[in-house]
């Protein structure tokens, strides 16, 4: 892919770069085996990773660390499932604990059917995790009020849905998203919602910094083959972006010349 | 025997197990879980010389896949 | 991308496979130069040419043959800017001696401001170039019925509209377009419309063996930045259907375990 | 000298040109021209061999730029 | 609805003036009954038939004769069902002869999937057809070419479709639609494919002179609701195709002054 | 139009019936006389109206209450141009005693480019109004979360946007409205955004209890004939809801028999 | 008895029947009914003196329910 | 004269000037119009007893057109 990546700048997060601006998670995978070979073929170099309970009563292959080196993959702990600021923010300080890293994606979710965002409540828990150190990715919806309020509490990249968590409905609004980008200085990074290959072109050719997706990979029928398909189509779109598109004309336009034809 | 409470289940400890101990005992590797004691996050270098006491509640974790 | 065509097979027309879905033409573009690099970058095998007088009072430069290299790039003759069948016979067979190959891009234009085709002209050609050995590729519309008789004609392979010509509306009918693959057993190409990455990977989703497109390159700000975004949003489309996307849902599903969370 | 029109324009040839003459008057190399001679396409091979004739219709083409 | 309608002109087809701009099948209806409400609910006053066979071993009540008073509904039969040219006009005499009146809604369908128009034999048909005298109602696809052709055969109207008979999929390339009104000076009448109120509404938006459904209304939960809805919906989007909507903007416009605020 | 308002109920807000489920802004027309007309034509029996000084060097006629009888017309003031919870309630309050009605359009704007609400400072002015007494009607995005939040703070009716303030982009986001919908008990009312007819019909159908909108109507070509178009459309729009859409399908099915075709 | 297909099935008919007779004997009312015999749509004022013939094909159709 | 700011503009006012007479002056009609009276809304039945004090910050609002 280097011709292509030459084409394009790295993604920097928090002073750290990025060759590629597709982050994956690794749950919903059939098998870990196939988890690995799909985290593989999307190219990504940052997974995400949730924070639980050991369990006591199975044997320890269920352990992330098992399966992915973090030599290889900066490993992004989330805190999914999390539906206040306080526990939030104890899951962010447990995973910083666990990955040794300053890193976290911050969810606060404010209802379970929607697995929607409480904006309030992460903005709070940004402030917090930013004091404490954290460089804070948050998730959040597609209010750009929200979004500048996450980037005034520091946040080091803010991250609105494309559509609700697992849905796969892909951008439903391209508006407000290409709004936040325009109007946010730090790197803005589309979470959830994106379901196929041209999800993903089309929410980079909003101008969008990076994509983070789990389910349209997890769920494909063939994960490995999604996986590049979205590695190839997150490309797709933020080159298209950079090399602006032709304009949209209701009337035709020939390709081949008009003049010089036959008697 | 102690009774403490481990990732939401009572347990009966010997009086005097270390975090090591317990995690020995679980088949646990140290370097693969963070131990919260009481609500607090202990430290790895902590696990040898931290005792468990009667009534403690432990929360062991680790990274899972998620999204 | 060795990796990412290694998940797909050639596409084969009229017995000749190519590895690159993505077809393109030579028309519009600021600059021969431009064009060279953008055609390099598109990754693309075949390319479609127009068939015109010999400007007698202009250097030779403007010669297609002087800028590709027949042995890289197989040339297709296109009969763009004719409105009957004959006028489109008699341009490829000029095509067949310029380029000492059998295959033609047929186009038979119905109506000037929307540059749509004639389909009844367009069979009638096809008949004929069939049967003096021609692999003939039809410019046709979103026709069902019209797609079904060009086959039965004997075409190479059947090239729907995706929108006008020159336009840059993208797939307007993936209905129609899906329905055309699945009828036919010839390859179908879709043909002009597309304006961007996401609209070429949408395109390919449906199912489609390639895209045949030449105003969304050469009228792009970046004509080489844009190329390599359709390269890439071709296979990204392409892998995207094979690997068979997850179901769309209105109700959100989380990412991460359910199960496993602190007291 | 003969009258014929040649890519829609008339114009004069001495009795006699042939078509490679008049390729080479023109300056156009005849691997990369195609001749329609009185809407019959020309075989390269017979380039020298064909005489233009008065009121001759002549198209020289070949491939372009398009889509 | 007077109010509405004198913001309008009726619609002329073949000389005969309609208030109504919504013309309604008789198919598919759980009842006779309810058909009757319905119709009476959608306001039409044009309304399609089939001819078929009298089943001789049942009831007289299955002739829409006994049903529909020709009195207060213009009957418009149909070709519906029939393959080829001459298939089509055998119906449209037979038609003709049922219902004492010269005007035909002339289809001649290519798939039975699809129930896609063949277009070559509906102009053929439409030509032998107008020669006869009939006021000719021609059901064809988006093809601006052949609606052109359609129009030189001397149809009275010419009914491109929004999508697939009996689909629902509402008006799925509005371009083509519109583009054929601007060229055509007959009646444009959107027939087939409109599912909800909606649909009804943005395809008058698109400027066309009426539509003609049948599966929205007889499959709808509540058939006589749905038909009022659509007579309300095709008013509305007449209307504000005549009122000539705003302009679209990404950049918010306040609809109170701005001025004139306390300190 | 006694006949489709005898299809539907009543909209209910606070206690208060409408037989309307259509509510217009005062604001942007060229004339108080086009106004006043094109209000007629919407049917609407609440109006919204801003709060402003008098203008000391004006003539009179500027007032409202010289162009709209509050006999005929129900007066919403709204607190638009307001960005803090303070000025809101500032301007409720003085709207109460311009009106002598407890009721008021909340506005909270948090930013200016987009007039996006500040959902935050919108619940904390909605409760101390909610206190005072007030029936809120409260202008908020489409998040869900803040929604709920809206509808505990008390709030008389809680009102998404379609899309911007005077955007005229329609429905962008129907799902999230459509969930809003289904989570709520007081009226939904979807306000600003909608552009056209269709835009009205397609909201509707979504199911929300009615629709807010100003610039549509004032910015139209022909206010009067688009008020009438709204009125409709909105009509149109509840009734396809309340009468339950066919379903979508991608086959073909035929709207007259098969059987009883002649041989 | 004469072999006449009426609607597509064989039936038998008294030698002399006429259309009208036909009609009545299928209950069929002739402003409902339009006869298309030996593919040649028969007037109306003509059931009366029309006879169907051995061997006859006659279609028997109206209106019903189309879109 | 009293200095009163009258809808942010300064104006003068004559010493004891009451509200009432303070609209009339303006031309304004009191049903149509609202008074804010240093920052406290003042109940249209008090503009006859309400007098207007040097200082004092008066806001003169009515309805217009706003979506």
């Amino acid at each position: 892919m280097s011709s292509s990546q030459a084409m394009d700048t790295p993604l920097v997060i928090a002073g750290r770069a990025f060759e590629s601006r597709l982050i994956v998670g690794t749950g919903k995978y059939r098998s870990n085996e196939e988890m690995v070979r799909a985290i593989e073929a999307s190219g990504a170099e940052m997974v995400t990773v949730a924070v639980r309970r050991v369990d006591l009563d199975r044997t320890r292959e269920e352990g992330m660390l098992y399966h992915l080196d973090p030599q290889r993959y900066f490993l992004l702990p989330n805190t999914a499932g999390c539906y206040t600021a306080e526990e939030a923010i104890r899951y962010a300080r447990l995973g910083r604990a666990a990955g040794m890293s300053y890193w976290v994606k911050l969810e606060v979710i404010g209802d379970q059917r929607t697995l929607l965002p409480d904006v309030v409540a992460t903005v709070e828990a940004a402030k917090v995790l930013v004091a404490e150190g954290f460089s804070v990715l948050a998730y959040t919806n597609e209010d750009l009020i929200t979004a500048l309020r996450l980037e005034d509490a520091g946040c080091a990249a803010v991250m609105p849905l494309a559509s609700p968590i697992g849905s796969g409905l892909g951008l439903v609004n391209p508006y407000f998203v290409r709004e936040i980008k325009s109007r946010l200085t730090c790197p803005v990074i589309v979470d959830a919602g994106v379901g196929t290959a041209s999800d993903a072109c089309l929410t980079m050719e909003q101008g969008v910094d990076g994509i983070l997706m789990n389910t349209a990979l997890a769920e494909a029928q063939d994960p490995v083959r999604m996986s590049m398909a979205m590695r190839l189509g997150v490309q797709a779109g933020r080159l298209a972006f950079l090399a602006g598109r032709m304009p949209r004309r209701e009337v035709a336009v020939p390709s081949s010349p008009t003049a010089g034809m036959l008697d | 025997m102690m009774r403490v409470v481990v990732n939401g289940e009572a347990r009966q400890l010997a009086p005097g197990t270390t975090v090591s101990a317990l995690l020995a005992e679980l088949g646990l590797h140290p370097r693969l879980v963070v131990v919260e004691h009481n609500r607090e996050i202990l430290d790895r270098a902590m696990f040898e010389a931290t005792q468990v006491h009667d009534g403690d509640n432990l929360e062991l974790v680790h990274f899972v896949g998620g999204g």
